[in-house]
């Protein structure tokens, strides 16, 4: 783990900033404007957009003098709570979070002085395309390579699961560096002649896509990292960690619509809340849920103070975010019935959510298996 | 239903016999129904899969294997309808509609008129009709002598005003039985009768599919407005639909048994699947010991499974054991499909995420996103959660199993 | 899978004696009477053994020739169940099946004319010392050595866990033939030259031994088979289903005790069956009793029919009562609350029971990872 | 009750404090202590090992690290008490009898009279004196309120008649305290009133041991019969003794959280058990990717109990999640312990099943039967089945946790 100097908000700004984006929330994303909003073309709002760039929420893991706040991605913990809360739609994650994190360990500062008050402007959405099919969820497992010839790369390879790549106006690509014992990350503007995409919905309703590209040359001015394993690691681990308080704002909010529901649904003529089993089963959930938090507020805790995040206990976050999204998902239906099934009810969407959540980044079982390795 | 006598044909008879189905289902089962096959994501494959498979059993007498001959069954013995459907489910070809074949027609046997059984019954055999339940109302789910849909009398009609909801291919089918509360007097279990349809577009009746979480519709709330009834559509008795509701149930425990075979087609694609996910070490999850050793407890329960129904196929549905041994099974296989179903989104991963309704219509030439074996993963892990709530709760099942227990 | 003509009892013979098992436990096997017959010394009752060779219990899997009643081990377990219901100490399990089993697959017929009409007289006890220190419960993985001097064997080795072995009257050894990929079964009367033996108790009152010996003399009298590894197998799978069998009899017993308690145990004012949870556990354990007894009949049938029982249906039996008899035992105490965890209730005896029962011949996990190994 | 100052060592002086913890740790305690390690095979250890140590710790100013400097606890800050615990428990040493340290004297702290706290802290500080709980009865066990044994007012003395159950070490200890029923009036909560006795020899008590499932006695019953305490020996007032209890209950909470420290020793003993056993197939179990797949998921409960742990040492008992945390923890330890045990007892196989009571008992030497490391394998089995039972079964906890839920 890398100890350095961690620049953090002040917690009266990261309080004001998760206030706004609460509030954002509760009044743009009830579930009917969020059901039309990820039924259009787009799948989010550009109006949302705006608004969070005109709020900050897209400054804040960025330097100060890019335009940035100077926080970190500990700072933006409760904000993916508050997103996971409301199933926001909006590519905050690959732009914010993926896409930032690697950006700024890039060295490449014309790049960056280009790029990220873009970001900050709301006017650049971002993928990362890390995934391939055979890389078995190591972002360090890598096909597509990258071939020097003179003072540019020629790029090759398919990306797959390409979180926002059908929203994204940018992306960035990682690669095997022909020749070398090293992986190199590229920068790809959408209309980069020799890339095509394949665009297509998760079932959680965000997009994704299959960025395909062959023989696409890029110059030396597009060049992220060539030296890119530790930031490919340690941007996997903040990504990871900011999908679980995501994770968690969504689970949290299950519970609680679960929890409403058997206070009010009646069968046999008393309130299903009066069925011990169901009673034990809420228990169950909320138990799950809280240890998961306690995990997720250690990481934290460890993130704001080392800039980093323990491996193991990242893995050990994915596992347990995952196990406690299957959970409490599962019982959520469970307990609602049949209702629960459909695609009318909100909780279906919020497993749904739960579930690509648990899916991207590795799931339990490559995490768990990180875990058993280190034995 | 069908008479138990077993072990009537030799080993070398009931070879043959299996010979048979099997050429048959290789040979002359047409492409919309192996598409269908593949797109099964749920209990029941798509419904138009069904009734073509349906209407090309009919053609072989094969349609209502589970039929005495009297009313149309073949002329098989317990071995070789045990072999039929070894045959195929292992092919995870489409089961007949349960609503028509084994729900209302064994009720039509038992309680019907002359009149009713040559009116209903033919065309069940034939595929020409299927038929849905209505049972379930928003407020009677798992509390089914709570309904209040209601039929008053008037003349030798009735009129209905009230609704069904949960109803399976009430968007599909074009007959309906259903339990109306004809009676508010007494217990809640009496005043109920039970009623058949002949139409699904009767005036006053309104059908609204239900969009389930792959997005497809598979149930529908059925709405009745003043909707008129002959009363000789009653099957039984005026105020008696509970004991029909009653042996209905009864008679669904003889289940067929064939859960096992489902079963074990599903672990067999947990197999494939695996084979096609590297494990990020340079192997494949189909090698990777913790993931066999997980399928290796998924063929424990299928072993229990399998033990469990043949046992009950040995007893018989009136057998003393044989309500615990329905629900129990029903807990088991309910419990496996969702293992399975849970195992296959681990071992794909980020591969299952995608949305594929538009590969997943019949008819579609959409392609899958992502490897073609995992294009129902996703949709199948959603789906089977309705296991443990339909066809009465795990929780139901569990009061069910604890009171017998209790009792003994 | 072996097929050859199965001799088994009539059906009317078969309810006979089961009937006069069921009686015998029912008037001799109270709960003071067994925990009496435990702490002694011998830990069982000769008396008790004298009226099972009078009952003919002795001589079921026995030849008729040999004063047998020509029954094979599928007509036992019924026999082992009503056992399994008592927590019936004699040491049955180690003579009439472990020992019985591959004495009656001997061709020496001198040693079996000389030893199986004592058994049926209830003047011989055996045990069948198979499992070592490092055989990680394989019965084919053995250390002990046997070599051939002229016509006798000279065995070393050490055999653990050999049960009945205190109070066995004769061992049945398996030992490598030196120099040859073959066991040999060697009949070691109990006052052999060079054998020790270490005696205890398991927790569930149950004695056994280590067993060493040290360039002991076997002669060809006593050589019960050279060629011994099928007969291990085969003895093996047949004692792991009357070992389950009589575990079905144990938890059976068990569920009715745990269930009788929560109608007549009452806590906040109310019988604790009143209790959904409680119900439900009741329910849970009357599932996985039934599956397991299912699972079992589908076993007995197949003895019956084939004279053997399919290698992964034994080793799914086996994995399916372990994993049954934790879950009805501990849900046992968990239901009888402090009490279940006294030495004065009979729950924790039954537990105990259960719970070395699992251990034996290949627990849970060794048996599943037998299954895995096959995929 | 521990201010909960932390942070005011800086990192070097903390090291320093770990290192002189060590030290005198690994250099000071008598072989008797360490047997008692060995021996140890539920939550309590022997309880002479306990005693012995509680009395050595003692003579360093360390036997009540978590009690308030002005009763006798060490001037440390929370971080100093966080180390000192991580050492304390990852060598497995014995934790000090709960009833005494950190029941009765928090309770006499607050309620006590001036006289009460002279009289009974400095015992149980120097280990002189140790106490017993007089709560559970044989028909108020989670239902506690339903509690029967009397004390009848007699002019300054009390009367008790009645009987307690799972009084633990009611046999070794020589103070018990105890509620007892003074009144029936009102709801059941009133009339209870909090007792202090100075000897387990008053006339008319009997104490007898009940056995455990592993032979061993650590729990017994006690009768009163009109046993006479003067009513100076109560604990805050007559009939209140209920907010005595209640007090006890939420002090309790602040629990220590060296669950996590204990456990991470029960976990790297079963890896040391696995590198015993061979697997059969010519290597060892403690490379079986299955088994170390089941440690890895141990691993991660064990980190959520930590992080629990830590978050609820941080807020404090007086939080207003700090009852919720509590019954969470405690549902979570006690699984995870259940789960080693029972992973340990899968590990073993049929070397854990022989009968190790001679070789257990304290002071003996009669050798292990099988490996040693073994030896304790079947008794924790045993003895940690009362995980899920006292201190408020896991059906009670949950109740706690639905409730707090469903208010919310």
């Amino acid at each position: 783990m890398m100890t350095h100097t961690v620049n953090t908000l002040s917690p009266e700004v990261r309080d004001m900033l998760v206030d706004s984006v609460q509030k954002f929330v509760d009044s743009e994303y009830d579930f009917e404007s969020r059901r039309s909003l990820a039924a259009s073309k787009l799948g989010y709002s550009e109006k949302h957009w705006q608004l969070f760039a005109e709020l900050g929420w897209l400054a804040i893991p960025f330097s100060e003098d890019l335009g940035g706040l100077d926080g970190d991605f500990s700072d933006m913990a409760d904000v993916a709570e508050c997103f996971g809360r409301g199933l926001v739609l909006e590519p905050f994650f690959s732009t914010l979070v993926q896409s930032a994190n690697v950006l700024k360990q890039s060295h490449n500062e014309a790049l960056k002085t280009k790029l990220i008050p873009k970001i900050i402007a709301g006017e650049l959405i971002l993928a990362l395309a890390w995934e391939e099919a055979g890389s078995g969820s190591n972002p360090l497992s890598v096909s597509s390579v990258a071939s020097r010839v003179e003072d540019s790369y020629l790029l090759s390879g398919e990306k797959v699961v390409v979180l926002a790549g059908p929203q994204a106006q940018g992306f960035i690509v990682s690669a095997k560096l022909e020749g070398e014992d090293q992986l190199g990350l590229f920068y790809l503007p959408e209309d980069t002649l020799g890339v095509t995409l394949e665009n297509y919905r998760l079932v959680d309703g965000s997009q994704a896509a299959t960025l395909s590209f062959d023989q696409v040359r890029i110059g030396a001015a597009n060049v992220v990292s060539l030296n890119a394993k530790t930031t490919l690691e340690s941007s996997f681990r903040s990504a990871i960690f900011l999908l679980c308080a995501e994770a968690l704002g969504a689970m949290e909010k299950l519970l609680r619509t679960t929890a409403d529901y058997t206070k009010t649904r009646k069968q046999f003529g008393a309130p299903i809340a009066s069925f011990q089993v169901l009673r034990h089963l809420i228990a169950d959930m909320s138990v799950i849920l809280k240890k998961t938090r306690c995990l997720l507020d250690h990481c934290t805790g460890q993130l704001r103070e080392t800039g980093d995040i323990d491996e193991m206990d990242v893995a050990a976050l994915k596992v347990q975010t995952g196990r406690a999204a299957q959970f409490i998902g599962r019982q959520a239906i469970q307990i609602h019935g049949g209702i629960g099934m459909t695609d009318e009810l909100d909780v279906g969407h919020y497993v749904k959510r739960l579930t690509v959540i648990d899916g991207l980044l590795g799931n339990g079982r490559f995490h768990l298996q990180k875990i058993t390795s280190a034995l | 239903m069908a008479d138990s006598s077993v072990g009537s044909l030799s080993t070398a008879e009931l070879d043959r016999f299996r010979l048979e189905v099997a050429d048959f289902l290789d040979n002359h089962v047409p492409d919309e129904v192996w598409e269908g096959v593949d797109k099964t994501t749920s209990y029941f494959p798509p419904f138009s899969a069904i009734m073509t498979m349906h209407k090309l059993l009919a053609t072989k007498g094969w349609s209502v294997v589970g039929w005495p001959e009297e009313y149309g069954g073949p002329a098989w013995d317990e071995d070789q309808r045990h072999v039929f459907w070894e045959e195929y489910c292992k092919r995870g070809l489409p089961l007949m509609v349960p609503q028509s074949v084994n729900m209302v027609a064994p009720a039509i046997m038992q309680f019907g008129t002359r009149e009713q059984k040559s009116k209903y019954l033919p065309g069940i055999i034939s595929g020409e009709h299927s038929w849905c339940q209505g049972y379930s109302e928003p407020n009677a789910g798992s509390d089914l002598v709570a309904l209040q849909c209601k039929a008053e009398s008037d003349g030798d009609d009735y009129v209905i005003t009230g609704q069904k909801i949960w109803t399976t291919w009430a968007f599909e089918v074009d007959h309906m039985f259903l339990l109306v509360r004809t009676s508010n007097e007494g217990r809640p279990q009496q005043g109920i009768t039970f009623l058949l349809l002949d139409s699904m577009e009767l005036p006053g009746m309104e059908v609204r599919p239900i969009i389930g979480l792959d997005g497809f519709p598979e149930q529908a709330e059925v709405f009745f407005n003043q909707v008129r009834v002959p009363k000789s559509q009653i099957l039984g008795e005026h105020d008696k639909g509970w004991s029909v509701a009653k042996y209905l149930l009864e008679h669904e425990r003889s289940g067929g048994g064939n859960g096992q075979f489902i079963l074990k087609r599903e672990i067999d694609w947990l197999m494939t699947l695996a084979a096609e996910v590297d494990d990020g070490a340079g192997g494949q999850l189909a090698d990777d010991a913790v993931f066999k050793n997980k399928v290796a407890q998924l063929l424990v329960d299928l072993r229990c499974l399998a033990a469990s129904e043949n046992y009950l196929r040995k007893i018989g549905p009136h057998h003393q054991e044989a309500a615990q041994m329905a629900s129990m099974i029903k807990l088991e296989s309910m419990d496996l499909t969702q293992h399975v179903a849970e195992l296959a989104l681990e071992v794909c991963g980020s591969f299952a995420l995608a949305d594929q309704y538009d590969a997943l219509k019949m008819g579609s030439t959409a392609r899958p996103i992502g490897p073609a074996s995992m294009l129902t993963v996703m949709a199948k892990y959603l789906n089977h959660r309705a296991c443990s709530i339909y066809g009465g709760s795990h929780q139901v099942q569990r009061e069910i199993l604890s009171k017998m227990e209790l009792m003994k």
